[in-house]
């Protein structure tokens, strides 16, 4: 297999294809999207092929010269800890571009009227693929250097497509979106800076030099800072409602599950891995900082009558259950964020795409004007029902596990050592109850009750936007009743972590 | 004990009943919706048809039983790999307690299913009513033969969902399914109910997710076998930290209150009746809230060895407090039930006070040595006898409603004419309720009240009163809804309904499964008659003596406390004679009016209003946790998100940035002196702050 | 025999015989012969900078010395040309090819060309003379002459009250400058009684700083200072960048102004210790890229946004030089190379669309991007790669500058630095998005030759974004040689 | 008194008044003059310093006077021309009325 060098064909094939994609939209219009798809479709393969090996623990490396003047290479990693990252970006990518065929061509005629130009479609799904690219390469990169290249190259092109594609006062959300993010990105900059001053290297593996140093507590800060601005935790969210909201529903489906969460596995890449002893020091402020962000995200997603709104609040609510798990400091939490990665990956990007859908349908998001749905919309209902329970952790959805596993590293970490730290984690535990809530109670507002005036001729939107939601739902499913497939690969990667 | 030697298939063919008895409900419920697109009678059927194989592969399972040879911890595969841990398996324990509650619930289900044909008839949405149904049955029996924690964690997520799903199972919130009332008093949808459902017992569940974690942490393993094993070793590393077991204990105790609907979690139970009667029958009534019963029966063992066997004190925490909580909530649930005026949810209280009933059991157990086995034994024999009676006073209940389409009592009354065989079955249900012997709910709770008695602590001899009073509010309350029910003067209501000739007997469809449930009522209590003659013959002997073997290492003291024989069956008949003239002169005979009498009085009054206002409880949860949170949202909402975060950073960091741009670009005069001038201020500023840099000063 | 360097030669021949062929083309009527005759001497020059290289690298101790008639040092003028002069050199010519192939496009319809393109090649030839110039006096002769032509061009349109305005501004602001140099070079010549740098170094870099040195030191900032538009001397440049013809902006602001910066690095480096220009520096540039990031922010205007753009990125130079490593000049010198194309390609592209639009406002550029869509794609490119967006050679360069901060113990910097490029990105969005907004503007996509050098500029900014390695090594050789290279420099000189 | 001191503190007399001249005057000829005396500052300081060793006088330092005058002349012929557009287009001399582009 290695022969092959499967990482930089996936890496290359999408970016490779974008050119081809951009003039077939160019003659074709919008069933560009299947053709999209294709590239993704062999690279996510490429991946499987990858898969029980990293499951082993075996690490994949391919690694070229780059700049050798200052010690750069180009490395493309597979391990047990980014493997599933890859797999979920590139399945939502894979499955969101065939959803996109339908939803863009109705949202590019929504802006331009009859003659929509076939530029529009081609941009899109150029960019979208440079989209897909950017986030796949943070997550292979084994230098410092080469992943801020690619943090920085995946908010380009989605800037661009949120500016391009968006909706409402668009423009000002896209440059918002891209100052805040870039400001945390500049700000991780420094960060990276000053390790390659302390360690003379970008690599991931010189970072466990810094440990020891002084200036490791200002290191870690900014790269805190950095990812939890990509994060969106509590006072750095601000950027997020209006963009989640704004942006085209295919991207935010993306956004959201795919790329919002490279930060929390970019922390254990870069911090809790190497420098366990100095994010010891963290810990508490991140503990404190996750429920703040959980109960928060909560609250504010109950206040929302937008059903994107409601859904980025939502998102931000379990970045702060990732962000719990990551602070838990253990393996058990550690992986449990990291699977929950993938599950509030499947998850929301079902229900981003559930919003899409009933944007494409009823022509509106707001929540007061919607109401018993789930008759004319009985799929869609079911989906959003899945799509919750996968979030909110209901077996046997992969959620499921991946919660109890970030709870279960709570318990396992340092909190558990005094009687005070237990309760303290009951007390975060108990929190939790708001996301059943908020949940089920935007279910219960848009499917259920009497049906909303307006809605009598409203139906399930067209199989090609249905059909990528059921494969996720499916798989979600698949993943919670046979966790192995991800846990074991966090595993074989985080097992030394254990305290 | 099985070992993980043999591979997957092996096990399943050497344990076939207890894994088919709940994979194939879940694979039932995945094919009957489908059956559904193909034929409604095929899929009433496929639905019957899989219950009766839950029914029959969980029987394969009872000659274990009865031959006191179980297979025990049955492991079938590795679900997930810890990297330093035993990893977490598939896997069932099949031992007494797991047997006798699987077939429990199987049973019931499949009576339940076969009723829900007649009952459900017609009805468009049946495919997913089959779906939420036989999943939940899957679920169920899932959380009851899982020999770990995370299974049982998704049986028991499972069966909330089930029932989230069929509570709220009119979801268009027709006016008709609404419960509560009648106004002044608020009334609450299908789905807000079914909301409110999940929500409470996710408190129980959360509680119950961080104790199943704390001895996760300090054991290292979810399998209730290996934590028995090693409990003196982990418990002994738990109780290091002065307050831990207390607080693993109370947190333990979370999830079975949630789930079985105990002060202070009980709240969503009476709302749980806007399902269909059927689901109330088995989901609210029989199966699911006695999963918490079952929960707190599984995990006793390792607590009664805490503090028996290595003498643990913080371990009692475990029992004193599920028995004060069981007593408490018998008390407050049947005080309840005493003025309800929906009949549904007047069985509902009555289901909350009688598993206070099975948890005072479990309670007592623990706060003597002697007692332990006696008092689990009452519990699982009143789980089975309330089970039976409960699902045939709900489907009952299901029929009257059916018929006279109010949920008020205020709406019927008379109707034992019309409906002779509803009546007869209910009479006895509920005479088994109430604990008239020989019907199994005299035993049973003969069996509880006995426990408590022997146990011989003060605590316990409190709890004994408290406990004799409910029976006799169990009587009155079941005299009350029996009569308002089936005596007296048909309501306008029902006058109407005659008049129309809407007004019927249930079919055969629904009142067989009815009549299985009351034979098997009056069968247990003529078994137990014959432990009089006997006492190695009474179902409660047999349950002691198989559930002794369940708590592994420790050698379990049979026989404590003695107390009278005859004593606790004078006391329960006195308090059954208070409660019976009571009930006697206010409903069945009409001898006093019960309006009037509260009306009389203001401490009767006073006494009813808060009863009625279900002791404040509910509306106090609702003004802290819905109506606090909403109105908290909305404030955090306006006031943090928008006005200070949204509009200080979003909006004012670029105003910022334009009010410096509109200030400093005055800076660029266009004036050509002003530029010579800053250059020369510059020039002076550089070189004088050097001189004082570094040559000291000018 | 002419002891010149090769490049500067052909740069000061091609342009004195410009003023003949001009003549030349206007009477026998041959197009494209001054347009022809200037990128030929401009890709001769350019292309003579690598046998200078060679002969530079073949040199003992890797310095080149030519005397210029009149004497040796230290009274005598001479060229001394290190790795350093011949980077500068090289990045001059590269632009000003590029430029002036772009030039025969957009200038066609003005009058007086020959005289656009004689003082075109001029300035570049002032501008490598100053790049290669040995001692202070050949510096100051050279530097008047890319001033003076520099004026003129600012001031090209002369029938627009404009281009008049800012040229007299720039004129007088500039003109001060040259007298504060005049100054400080007499006041050099006071202390160490000679302009040769060699000399000047060796008996001033190791001297306790006197009052009179840092007079010195301060009139020398003055003087480069104006030309270079370090805040608070760089009132002039955001009125003259967007009024010189577009050609003329992207060689403004792409070179001429680093081409001031190069000069006072190289003197200053030279001849006074470190630990003075430290915190000066440090202190310039914070104000530099803060203010003229603020005051670019709602610019309505993209040339003039662009012209306070520079000023921003000569804060992000000084960063680096303010360290006093080699590897802060080797940033500051990367920059300066990726500034000239990046900068370059943004006027380049502006002057297309004000070609095509008649209009500099940014607000009538909405939809531009659907009608020019090749130069608006370039523009973007220009302006994420200004904003440091990573596969852009700014990236690259601003990396190592705020790198190079953080390692010589200046972590305040670097943060301010970041987060001024972070502000910046909010102006350089704003024009992208007008841009790919949809909207009115009507106008067609420019000559193809000007698109042509966009769209190779484009293409350069991103491959020395993803393989900067070529340019680093040259950058970095050429940065040890103000610092390692000073022995030599002096021995080369002066003898061992 | 050092006979050195009287040339520096003429230079910086003239410097001074150079200085004043451009901040303060309004007609652009006087600008011009104004630099013209900046630059003569600096020349008569060269001036000043090539005699400063006793006994000697430095050829570089008067070659580099004569060499700035020219260039200076230079200088002042473009920026004349400059004014002469400048009186064209605003017709005054008038350095405050150029003041189209600011900000």
């Amino acid at each position: 297999m290695s022969q092959l060098y499967p990482l930089t064909q996936i890496l290359i094939i999408p970016l490779a294809a974008t050119p081809v994609v951009y003039l077939y939209a160019r003659k074709m219009g919008r069933s560009a999207g299947y053709v999209a798809a294709i590239p993704l479709a062999y690279t996510l393969l490429l991946l499987l092929t990858l898969l029980p090996e990293a499951a082993k623990g075996v690490k994949h490396l391919e690694s070229y010269t780059w700049a050798p003047s200052i010690g750069l290479t180009f490395g493309l990693l597979a391990d047990g800890l980014s493997i599933w990252m890859m797999i979920t970006i590139n399945l939502l990518a894979l499955l969101m571009s065939i959803y996109s065929v339908r939803y863009i061509d109705h949202r590019v005629k929504e802006l331009f009227g009859g003659e929509s130009p076939s530029t529009a479609y081609a941009s899109y799904y150029a960019l979208y693929l440079l989209y897909e690219v950017g986030m796949m390469g943070t997550v292979m990169s084994t230098n410092l250097i080469q992943f801020y290249l690619f943090y920085e190259l995946m908010l380009v092109p989605s800037w661009l497509l949120i500016n391009n594609y968006g909706y409402g006062d668009r423009e000002r959300v896209g440059l918002l979106y891209f100052l805040w993010t870039h400001v945390g990105a500049v700000i991780l900059l420094v960060g990276i800076l000053s390790t390659y001053w302390i360690t003379g290297s970008f690599e991931f593996s010189a970072l466990s030099l810094i440990a020891a140093k002084p200036q490791a507590p200002f290191i870690v800060a900014a790269f805190l800072i950095g990812f939890l601005t990509k994060m969106a935790v509590f006072g750095l969210h601000l950027w997020l409602p209006d963009t989640y909201t704004q942006a085209p529903t295919s991207i935010t489906a993306l956004l959201s599950p795919a790329m919002s969460g490279i930060a929390p596995y970019a922390i254990v890449r870069f911090i809790v891995v190497p420098m366990y002893p100095v994010y010891q020091r963290f810990q508490p402020i991140l503990v404190a900082w996750a429920l703040i962000t959980l109960i928060y995200g909560g609250l504010m997603s109950l206040a929302q009558d937008d059903v994107k709104r409601y859904l980025a609040y939502s998102s931000m609510s379990q970045m702060g259950y990732i962000l719990l798990g990551v602070a838990s400091m253990s393996t058990l939490g550690t992986s449990g964020a990291i699977f929950h990665y993938v599950s509030h990956g499947f998850g929301k990007c079902i229900l981003f795409a559930v919003a899409g859908a009933l944007l494409y349908r009823i022509g509106t998001l707001s929540i007061s004007r919607m109401g018993g749905l789930a008759d004319r919309m009985p799929v869609t209902a079911t989906l959003t029902l899945l799509g919750i329970f996968t979030i909110a952790g209901v077996p046997p959805t992969s959620g499921f596990m991946s919660k109890w596993m970030i709870f279960a590293g709570v318990f396992d970490g340092p909190l558990s050592t005094s009687l005070m730290g237990i309760s303290a984690a009951t007390v975060i535990l108990l929190m939790t109850v708001i996301t059943i809530a908020y949940g089920l109670w935007i279910v219960k507002r848009i499917f259920f009750g009497p049906l909303a005036e307006g809605l009598e001729m409203v139906e399930d939107p067209p199989a090609s936007m249905e059909a990528p939601l059921i494969i996720l739902a499916v798989i979600a499913i698949l993943v919670g009743l046979y966790p192995r497939i991800v846990s074991d690969c966090l595993f074989s990667a985080l097992s030394a972590l254990h305290v | 004990m099985m070992t993980q030697v043999a591979s997957p298939m092996d096990v399943l063919l050497a344990y076939p009943g207890p894994w088919l008895c709940w994979i194939l409900p879940i694979i039932g419920a995945l094919i009957t919706p489908l059956i559904g697109r193909v034929s409604r009678r095929a899929m009433n059927l496929s639905a019957v048809l899989f219950a009766l194989s839950a029914v029959l592969s969980a029987s394969t399972m009872i000659p274990w039983l009865l031959n006191g040879r179980w297979p025990g911890d049955v492991r079938l595969m590795r679900w997930v790999v810890f990297p330093d841990r035993p990893p977490l398996e598939v896997g069932l324990l099949i031992d007494p307690l797991s047997i006798i509650v699987a077939n429990v619930v199987a049973l019931i289900s499949f009576l339940i299913v076969v009723y829900s044909v007649g009952y459900m008839h017609g009805d468009p949405c049946l495919p997913r009513y089959w779906f939420f149904f036989l999943f939940f049955i899957g679920n169920m029996l899932l959380l009851v033969l899982s020999d770990n924690f995370i299974m049982l964690l998704v049986g028991w997520e499972g069966v909330g969902l089930c029932s989230w799903g069929l509570i709220g199972y009119y979801y268009r919130d027709e006016k008709e399914y609404w419960v509560g009332g009648p106004p002044p008093t608020p009334m609450y949808s299908p789905s807000h109910c079914g909301m409110k459902a999940f929500i409470v017992t996710g408190f129980g569940d959360v509680l119950l997710l961080a104790a199943i974690f704390i001895v996760y942490h300090y054991a290292g393993t979810f399998n209730f076998m290996e934590l028995i094993a090693s409990s003196s070793s982990w418990l002994r590393y738990l109780s290091a930290t002065p307050g831990l077991l207390s607080l693993t204990a109370l947190l333990m105790l979370g999830g079975p209150i949630g789930k079985s609907a105990q002060f202070p979690l009980h709240e969503w139970l009476p709302e749980a009746m806007a399902g269909p009667t059927p689901v109330s029958a088995l989901i609210h009534a029989a199966t699911m809230v006695k999963a918490g019963v079952y929960l707190v029966a599984r995990v006793s063992p390792i607590f009664y060895i805490g503090y028996w066997g290595l003498g643990l004190s913080e371990a009692s925490t475990f029992f004193i407090a599920i028995a004060v909580i069981g007593c408490f909530t018998a008390f407050l649930a049947a005080s309840q039930a005493m003025v309800s005026l929906e009949l549904k949810k007047a069985l509902a209280y009555s289901t909350i006070s009688q598993i206070g009933y099975m948890m005072l059991a479990l309670g007592v157990s623990g706060l003597n040595e002697g007692v332990y086995t006696a008092g689990l034994a009452a519990g699982i024999f009143h789980l089975i006898s309330h089970a039976l009676f409960k699902a045939s006073l709900f489907l009952c209940a299901g029929c009257v409603l059916h018929a006279v389409e109010s949920i008020y009592m205020s709406d019927m009354g008379g109707l034992r004419r019309v409906m002779p065989i509803t009546h007869a079955l209910m009479l006895i249900a509920a005479l088994s309720l109430s604990g008239i012997p020989p019907l199994s709910g005299f035993w049973s709770k003969d069996a509880v009240l006995h426990s408590c008695l022997i146990a011989g602590t003060p605590l316990s001899t409190a709890l004994f009163i408290v406990a004799a009073i409910t029976a006799a509010m169990t009587f009155f309350y079941s005299i009350r809804f029996i009569s308002l029910t089936f005596y007296g003067e048909p309501s306008e209501n029902i006058e109407e309904k005659l008049e129309e000739g809407h007004l019927h007997e249930a079919p055969a469809i629904m009142w067989t499964p009815i009549a299985i449930l009351d034979i098997l009522v009056i069968l247990i209590g003529l078994i137990a008659i014959l432990g009089l003659i006997s006492p190695a013959w009474s179902p409660e002997h047999f349950l002691e003596e198989r559930l002794s073997h369940s708590i592994g290492p420790i050698e379990v003291m049979t026989h404590g406390g003695e107390a009278p024989a005859i004593m606790v069956p004078s006391i329960s008949g006195a308090m059954l004679l208070i409660g019976g003239v009571a009930g006697y002169l206010l409903y069945l005979g009409r001898k006093v009016d019960a309006r009037r009498l509260v009306e009389s009085s203001p401490l009767l009054r006073g006494i009813y209003t808060f009863l009625w206002n279900r002791w404040y409880i509910n509306s106090l949860y609702y003004l802290i946790f819905v109506d606090g949170i909403l109105s908290l949202k909305d404030a955090l909402y306006r006031w943090l998100e928008s006005a200070v975060l949204d509009r200080g950073l979003n909006y004012g960091v670029p105003r910022l940035f334009k009010g410096l741009y509109h200030e400093l670009k005055r800076v660029q005069t266009g004036v050509l002196s002003v530029n010579i001038l800053y250059l020369i201020i510059a020039y002076l500023v550089i070189f004088i702050s050097l001189l004082y840099l570094f040559a000291g000063g000018v | 025999m002419i002891n010149i360097p090769i490049p500067l030669l052909v740069l000061l021949l091609g342009g004195g015989v410009l003023p003949l062929i001009g003549l030349m083309a206007e009477r026998l009527h041959v197009k494209w012969l001054r347009e022809g005759w200037t990128i030929l001497i401009q890709a001769l020059a350019l292309y003579s900078v690598y046998p200078l290289y060679r002969e530079v690298r073949a040199a003992e101790g890797r310095i080149l010395l030519k005397y210029l008639p009149g004497g040796a040092p230290p009274l005598g003028g001479c060229f001394e040309i290190d790795v350093l002069g011949v980077y500068m050199a090289g990045c001059i010519s590269l632009l000003a090819l590029l430029v002036a192939i772009y030039s025969t496009r957009y200038m066609e319809h003005e009058g007086r060309l020959t005289e656009f393109y004689t003082l075109f090649t001029l300035m570049n030839a002032g501008m490598v003379g100053v790049a290669m110039a040995g001692d202070f006096f050949t510096l100051f002769v050279f530097w008047e002459m890319m001033c003076i032509s520099s004026y003129v061009l600012v001031s090209f349109m002369k029938h627009r009250p404009g281009p008049i305005e800012a040229g007299f501004k720039y004129f007088m602001m500039s003109a001060t400058g040259s007298a504060f140099l005049l100054l400080s070079m007499s006041l050099l010549y006071g202390m160490t009684g000679t302009l040769n740098f060699a000399y000047a170094s060796a008996s001033l870099k190791a001297v306790e700083p006197t009052p009179w040195l840092l007079l010195l030191f301060t009139t020398l900032l003055i003087g480069f200072g104006i030309k270079s538009a370090i805040v608070p001397f760089h009132t002039w440049l955001p009125d003259a960048h967007p009024e010189a013809p577009g050609p003329i902006s992207a060689m403004l602001s792409g070179i001429v102004i680093e081409t001031g910066l190069y000069a006072l690095t190289r003197v200053i480096y030279l001849t006074f210790p470190v630990s003075i220009f430290k915190p000066t520096f440090a202190a310039l540039s914070v104000v530099t890229m803060t203010l003229a990031n603020i005051l670019a922010l709602l610019q309505s205007d993209l040339k003039r946004m662009l012209a306070y753009s520079s000023i921003s990125q000569i804060g992000y130079m000084l960063v680096g030089i303010s360290t006093g490593t080699a590897y802060g000049l080797m940033g500051a010198l990367l920059h300066i190379f990726n500034h000239s194309l990046m900068k370059g390609l943004a006027f380049l592209c502006a002057g297309s669309i004000v070609h095509q639009l008649g209009s500099r406002e940014i607000s009538e550029m909405r939809g531009l991007g659907r009608r020019m869509p090749f130069t608006s794609l370039s523009l973007s490119i220009a302006l994420l790669g200004l904003g440091g967006v990573p596969t852009t050679n700014g990236f690259v360069s601003k990396f190592i500058l705020f790198s190079s901060a953080i390692g010589a113990g200046m972590p305040i910097l670097a943060v301010i630095g970041v987060l001024n490029s972070a502000l910046s990105m909010a102006y350089y969005l704003r024009v992208i998005i007008t841009l790919a907004a949809r909207g009115e503007a009507s106008a067609e996509e420019a000559p193809a030759i000007m698109v042509g050098i966009s769209l190779l500029m484009a293409l350069l900014i991103v491959i020395f974004g993803v393989w900067p390695q070529p340019v680093i090594r040259y950058a970095d050789i050429a940065s040890k040689c103000l610092l390692q290279g000073v022995g030599r420099y002096l021995s080369a000189v002066m003898g061992p | 008194m050092h006979p050195f001191t009287s040339f520096i503190v003429a230079v910086f007399l003239l410097l001074l008044i150079g200085l004043l001249c451009l901040t303060t005057r309004r007609n652009m000829i006087r600008l011009l003059i104004g630099v013209e005396i900046l630059f003569n500052a600096a020349n008569l300081n060269f001036i000043a310093l090539s005699i400063q060793r006793a006994g000697f006088i430095d050829p570089l330092g008067q070659m580099i006077v004569l060499m700035a005058i020219v260039l200076d002349g230079c200088v002042v012929a473009v920026g004349l021309v400059m004014t002469l557009n400048a009186y064209r287009h605003y017709g005054t001399l008038d350095v405050r009325k150029l003041r189209r582009l600011r900000w």
